[in-house]
């Protein structure tokens, strides 16, 4: 009994499913989003995608975040539950509140999809995602490409410590950059909750502790990328210090096309929605999703069947790419004094 | 003059005013109705907000009120309930403790691994985790005590000190699962219908037998007492209520067929326990008699010889008790400990509760049951909003605005208790 | 200074059963930069109501709270019964059975009549509170103190008024089988018939071989009742003399001025004589 | 009976040992050891924590004490110890708001918007976040004063409800860039050494001349006044030290040859005007007297005539809109505003540099430089480690137990204050 | 009931210069249950001493405190020369020019003596204090009230004694130009020669022509200042007569037994005449 959703106006904010879904024989699609604050993709690239692919499928769904906190997301997945979907998507905080998520959702028939991280021990049918080592090593290459084959004093300014994603990154760019002999690591700290507030003075620190001897800083994203480079510009030298990012957010963009930062990675939430949507699609309709690979969950000693994306670096080059794929809008990215540099690098 | 007295209700031989010779249920029922309008509210105006809370979101949303979600509420509100209601002696006393969400969770965290790494059974695991609470408590309460470091300083430096404690025990990025059965069904299981149906009875029954015992004392010493038919309103309303709740919990509420899901689930009794063992402590022992002494006027209480220092580290170690057994449980619900368990608005949010269940921060004021009603506030706005799926900063801006609502029935209400000038 | 010969004592004064129950002996007192207590003596005598008398601010109420162990001494001896000890804070003094009934009567606001005059020394029935027989006992004495207008001894201190508090504070301090009573000033809100009423209770309690301490700004209750006067003079004991060899100008003369003829500090304090 | 009052030192005409008549530098010392040893420490203790803090870091890090870092602390000071100096304001009447640290990120979201939206000049934005602090500040303290719900609860519902504001304006997850010039070089710009000398010197020439003349007047009206020796003493002194922080300040303390970093950076300016201003207004208005006098007894205040409401009001706007610069000068330092501003643990942080400062929680006593002290004392924590780079663990824990060993030291020294039984 | 009748008064009272300068008539206040105040009429006037005498917890300091506007009447009329005005809170009262001294003081703890004396109405040079000029009214205020043993008017009032706190609060309603002061038990924690000070000062005032109206428990007191004295009992106005048609005796069994004689209340209150 699933057919009741007509909260009537409660505004276009509202993600229950679109007016014209008939989908009473497709089951109704829960997808549950991590968070607001680590990353501006969730709600601002990956619901409008969803909901766009799912809107297309004509399904039923429903979309919502657990703003950064595991017990929410249990709250969301048991009142998912109770509003009878069919299949649940989910993009775990961690491995463990997303495995009990699954197995009380398994308990009750319903199929699930670990979304952009895989849940050790879950139960997941599916697993959607980029693959995050591959990020972290994409981020340590794009900092070499910056760097060259120069001496070179490294900072290492990483994500929240409590996440688990933060430690594959740095470990993926870790495992690129210790391998280059003439690169030393000068310091290297973890910024609680991903917060660019704490990591300016963070960062500041580290940078006087090591007497403003950096030549290239790896940044975990582009918030944090962004503290670090407030920090450089107070010191004169924005622009000379390579910086990396991740998540190709507008300020990332800036920061590139102003050449304060080195590079950043794009994740194509369309791309990797899109994978979602349908596989999420299938299931709900009794079919099979097409997987491209296995992953390995060594806790629960199973191979998920997989749907990996690539993640892409974006350097000055191919800034063009986020907007072209809709990743970000020109407009966005390309206000104020970006204007000329917008046109510079040949972006409309 | 004795015409005086009864035309005045004014008392004129000592203390003829007094209740005890009220023996009539219009008596009692004028008498109460005086009260409430003296201001004596107690957590009538919480449960209003209550009221009005359920009456929104059941309009807003039909799955709101169906048997699942409401079962599904109560297991959600566990945690900050029990939070809440150690929180309320340390509030009592007019002292914070800011690091319980965390001191939970670092508690929650001895357990997992005392039962994964050391594979104790699941008792051993617990009171391991209570018995470092209650050691967190002691080192907290003697700080704030005996050195008179503000306690606000104090419990700041534990929040902060005990993060680092969880991440260290944890690992960056790391977490202990809680897959132990006992502990998982805490939150996941329910009790199968025929025990709960005994236990129900077995409540009211024992509820019944202790009401006519003290009627039957109170008569034979002539204390004053409420009139014999209020005390079996009483008996029938607890009746009630309980046996309905434990009819409806005990339906099957899954919405697939192939599934059954049904009776009370496990959190309840946890909840309904402590909340006796704790307004018992309060309201009835010397020591809690102390504790709200302390609260109102700690010289007082010095010079009537209570040891306040005994008291504030007392009051202290069960708080933080009640934050492991609060973090056992939000472990048990999500399935695991993490580094950020216990973090984040949840103290904020206990703290909310008790406030707005009745409980002053300023010391003396407060019950145990004001901490339950106020979890279950702040838990129904998760649960309704969560119903509801909205944007996420429709959600935080709504959670904001119903705590409001949910406060502010509350102060309307009580203004006629500060008019009165008490 | 201010010596008044413990042994010459008996003679002329009200029947002094040997020693005295408690002695402070050179007690000083000081709050920051401000001395108020200067080598103060002071015995109470069983059996004896002792009145303490001084201007305002003369520091009768702190040598109480010195006595009731709520303030430490700076130096100076503490004695009972002629021994010393170590008194650590109120709950040492109340051990030894002296039972205080503050000028700022110390009631918690958020507690009832009967929670109040019980506080710290509940009536218990196992672990639960004995409320019935709490209840009981508060009701009998506050009867016997011609408390009228209470509606209830359920009723918040709160909500009662000055001279009402002051009665519940008294009618805690005598609820107990104590050995010394102090009383700062226990009339001052009290109405006529309460008054009456308080000082046949003095009476009555060192009648009962008590010690009792009374501090009184009202010359007429304290001639009434007190069996010796201890003058205070700006925190110096001016004189400490039977009753019945002082008059009634005497002692207004020793509060205001220190001295009168022969009794109080003389000129240069360091050789004063009683 | 005079030289009773000679010897005792106890007033025997009308307030004869009134301060009135002390006048050589000998009595005005022994009077001050007399105070401290009274227990009427002030900032003493707060400033002794800071200096064990100050030999620890220095000891274990040889950048600690260099040029660069403690012009970097200067900055990094400054937004928390603005927020503190804004909570001061609530705490004194005994209130409390959650929400400073939110609001500080929802104007600074203003300002920014402001300008990068709408093309604003960087003063008109600044106006346009205190103006909605103001406002925010505005609406909290009615619902305090007139509908008399709890402060923790109305500024908690605000906290969340702020929280979804910002998450509204700049997106979620996104953020807002501040690239105005003047405000981004309130962080990361210094003011040119010859304008700081000037400045200095100026500041300087004002205070003796404000001191002297107030030691004229005094002389020519007979009041109590200080020795002339001690007047000029003071004078030296903060000469002395504003002096020798400008030269030092106005030393390159660049780490590159070829980039010069001198001066006063603009922060340190902004904190002192809004110090002395508050310290005025705290000090020496009745508006100020009023506020003290409602945190230390709102009845008796009320009795007073004073509207305790609206007292309430303006003191819940002075926080907010000292929140909001608070947060302009975040967004200036790390030049930006991201939906995680002012979040966190910004406010238990700020609340607690105004604790440790010497401020109560129970209203009544406080003063601006309180939270000046206080905000110091934790950025030089967050300075200090982030210079030794340990695991993150280890930072939690060392921060909480800093924390704790500052105030202990505040603690332990005010004893002797309780003691004295005040 | 207890209908004064006031055309009739000044024939037999000590000179009434006309109308009273306030007026309550048929006030009631209840706290919740507990009607407090029944019926009440109460007038002060200008020149004249009212003393307001009752038992304890008769109502003496609710009636004060209702005429202070701190709290509200739950019906009742309150005119002020004759003419209603609608009294919301202390300001109102204060607006007219009433000073209240209340039984329980109201201080600020956390301020200095000077600061609660000109609390409300603190002076100003431009917009910052004027701190010389405060102090030096506040010393010779204190000074006239026979305050000796207080060290600096710059002490903070947690720390004076219990007379010394009540003689600030009395300096505090005397510092300024008003038309009536209140004075609820004032002189109750005073030494001697300081309530020789506040009686001489009550009586001062209304010479003055101010209306006073002073509430104690000592009739000596009483009958040295007062003009008229109002006797509460349980609530009720009991009587309202001239001093001099009284005597002691007379007074005290009106508040003990709420009736003497001819005067006070009837068996039925519905019928209670004066
Ligand atoms: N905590 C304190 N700090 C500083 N001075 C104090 C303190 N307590 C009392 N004093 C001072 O000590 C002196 C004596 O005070 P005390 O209360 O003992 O007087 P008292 O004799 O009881 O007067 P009263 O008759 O007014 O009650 C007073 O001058 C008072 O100001
Ligand atoms: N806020 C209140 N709530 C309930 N009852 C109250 C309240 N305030 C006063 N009362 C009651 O009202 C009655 C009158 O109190 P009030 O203080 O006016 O007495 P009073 O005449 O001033 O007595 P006293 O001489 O002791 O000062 C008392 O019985 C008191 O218990
Ligand atoms: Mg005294
Ligand atoms: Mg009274």
């Amino acid at each position: 009994g699933c057919g009741s959703d007509d909260n009537g106006g409660s505004g276009n904010e509202s993600s229950e499913g679109g007016g014209g879904a008939e989908g009473g024989e497709a089951g109704k699609i829960g997808v549950i989003l991590p968070d607001t604050k680590s990353s501006v993709r969730w709600e601002s690239a990956d619901r409008p995608a969803l909901e766009a692919a799912f809107d297309e499928a004509g399904v039923e769904y429903s979309i919502q975040n657990a703003e950064g906190s595991a017990d929410t997301m249990t709250t969301i997945a048991d009142s998912m539950l109770a509003d009878g979907v069919t299949v649940l998507a989910i993009v775990n905080l961690d491995s463990e509140s997303g495995a009990a998520i699954q197995e009380k959702a398994a308990s009750q028939g319903v199929a699930t999809i670990d979304y952009d991280r895989l849940t050790l021990g879950g139960s997941a049918e599916y697993y959607v995602s980029f693959d995050n080592n591959v990020v972290g090593e994409l981020q340590g290459q794009g900092l070499a490409d910056c760097l060259g084959d120069t001496e070179a004093n490294l900072i290492y300014l990483n994500g929240s410590p409590t996440d688990n994603n933060a430690t594959l990154f740095s470990a993926g760019a870790h495992s690129v950059l210790d391998e280059i002999s003439t690169y030393t690591a000068v310091g290297e700290q973890a910024v609680p909750d991903w917060d660019p507030d704490q990591a300016v003075t963070i960062f500041e620190q580290l940078y006087t502790q090591a007497d403003g001897d950096v030549q290239g800083v790896y940044a975990a994203n582009d918030g944090l990328a962004g503290a670090v480079i407030s920090i450089l510009e107070k010191n004169g030298v924005n622009g000379e210090v390579p910086v990396t990012g991740q998540d190709a957010t507008v300020e990332g963009l800036q920061n590139i096309l102003a050449g304060d930062q080195c590079m950043t990675i794009y994740k194509s939430a369309t791309e990797e929605a899109g994978a979602l949507a349908e596989a999420a699609i299938a299931l709900a309709t009794g079919g099979e999703a097409e997987t491209n690979g296995t992953t390995e969950d060594s806790e629960g000693g199973r191979d998920v069947p997989s749907i990996l994306l690539e993640p892409v670096s974006i350097t000055a080059e191919n800034v063009g790419d986020v907007i072209d794929d809709g990743g970000q809008s020109a407009a966005d990215v390309c206000t104020g004094e970006f204007a000329q540099l917008c046109e510079d690098a040949g972006i409309s | 003059m004795s015409t005086i007295d009864k035309t005045s209700g004014l008392a004129d031989a000592d203390f003829a005013g007094d209740a005890r010779k009220q023996s009539n249920l219009g008596d009692a029922f004028t008498d109460y109705v005086g009260r409430l309008r003296g201001g004596e509210m107690g957590s009538l105006p919480a449960l209003l907000g209550l009221v009005v809370l359920y009456v929104v979101f059941g309009l807003a949303n039909d799955k709101f009120l169906g048997l699942l979600n409401q079962a599904n509420l109560v297991v959600q509100a566990g945690s900050i309930c029990l939070l809440a209601m150690g929180l309320v002696f340390v509030l009592l006393l007019g002292e914070i403790d800011l690091s319980a969400g965390v001191t939970g969770g670092v508690c929650a965290t001895f357990t997992a691994l005392a039962i994964v790494d050391h594979g104790q059974p699941w008792w051993v695991g617990v009171l391991v985790g209570v018995a470092v609470g209650a050691l967190i408590g002691f080192v907290m309460g003697c700080l704030v005590a005996y050195l008179g470091i503000p306690s606000f300083v104090v419990t700041l430096a534990f929040f902060l000190g005990l993060q680092g404690v969880i991440l260290k025990l944890i690992g960056e990025g790391g977490s202990v699962p809680v897959r132990d059965e006992v502990l998982r069904g805490l939150a996941i299981k329910n009790i199968p219908p025929l025990m709960g149906w005994i236990g129900a009875i077995v409540i009211v029954a024992v509820f019944a037998l202790l009401s006519l015992r003290q009627y039957r004392v109170q008569v034979a010493r002539d204390l004053s007492r409420p009139p014999f038919a209020l005390v079996l309103i009483k008996i029938g309303a607890l009746a009630a209520v309980v046996l309905v709740i434990t009819g409806l919990l005990n339906q099957n509420r899954s919405i697939r067929p192939n599934f059954v899901i049904e009776g009370i689930p496990w959190v309840l009794p946890v909840i309904v326990a402590l909340l006796v063992l704790w307004t018992f402590v309060l309201g009835r022992t010397a020591w809690g008699r102390h504790l709200y002494a302390v609260g109102g006027n700690a010289e007082a209480a010095r010079r009537a010889g209570i040891n306040v220092n005994r008291m504030k580290v007392t009051a202290f170690m069960i708080c933080s008790s009640m934050a492991a057994l609060a973090g056992v449980m939000a472990a048990s619900y999500s399935g695991k400990v993490s580094p950020s368990s216990g973090g984040g608005n949840v103290l904020l949010y206990a703290v909310g509760a008790a406030v707005i269940g009745g409980t002053s921060l300023f010391g003396g004021r407060g019950k145990a049951i004001n901490a339950v009603i106020g979890g279950v506030v702040i838990a129904v706005i998760a649960n309704g909003l969560g119903l509801l799926s909205q944007a996420s900063w429709i959600n935080f801006v709504v959670t904001g605005a119903v705590l409001l609502l949910a406060a502010s029935v509350d102060a309307i209400s009580r203004r006629r208790r500060s008019a009165a000038g008490i | 200074m201010s010596e008044y010969p413990l042994t010459g004592e008996p003679e002329g004064s009200a029947p002094v059963t040997g020693e005295p129950l408690l002695e402070l002996r050179g007690v000083n007192k000081s709050f920051g930069v401000v001395h108020v207590l200067h080598d103060v003596d002071f015995a109470v005598y069983p059996g004896q109501v002792t009145a303490l008398v001084g201007d305002n601010g003369a520091g009768k109420s702190t040598l109480v709270k010195v006595i009731a162990g709520i303030y430490g001494r700076d130096d100076g001896d503490y004695l009972f019964e002629g021994k010393p000890v170590s008194v650590n804070g109120p709950r040492d003094v109340g051990a030894l059975g002296v039972e205080v009934v503050y000028q700022d009567l110390a009631l918690c606001d958020n507690l009832d009549i009967v929670q109040n005059m019980f506080l710290g020394r509940e009536e218990k029935n196992g672990l639960a509170l004995d409320e019935a027989t709490m209840e009981a006992r508060a009701r009998d004495t506050l009867g016997s103190l011609s408390v009228r207008t209470v509606k209830s001894v359920r009723q918040s201190v709160a909500s009662l008024s000055g001279g009402q508090r002051q009665t519940v504070a008294i009618a805690k301090a005598v609820l107990w089988n104590s050995r010394i009573v102090l009383l700062d000033e226990p009339t001052a809100a009290l109405g006529v018939a309460q008054t009456r009423q308080v000082l046949d209770l003095v009476r009555r309690l060192a009648d009962r071989g008590l010690g009792v301490v009374l501090i009184s700004h009202n010359m007429t209750d304290v001639f009434e009742v007190a069996d010796r006067i201890t003058a205070l003079y700006l925190g110096r004991v001016a004189a400490d003399v039977p009753t019945r060899e002082v008059t009634h100008s005497q002692v207004v003369e020793l509060i205001t001025a220190g001295r009168s003829g022969s009794l109080g500090i003389a000129e240069n304090p360091a050789t004063a004589t009683v």
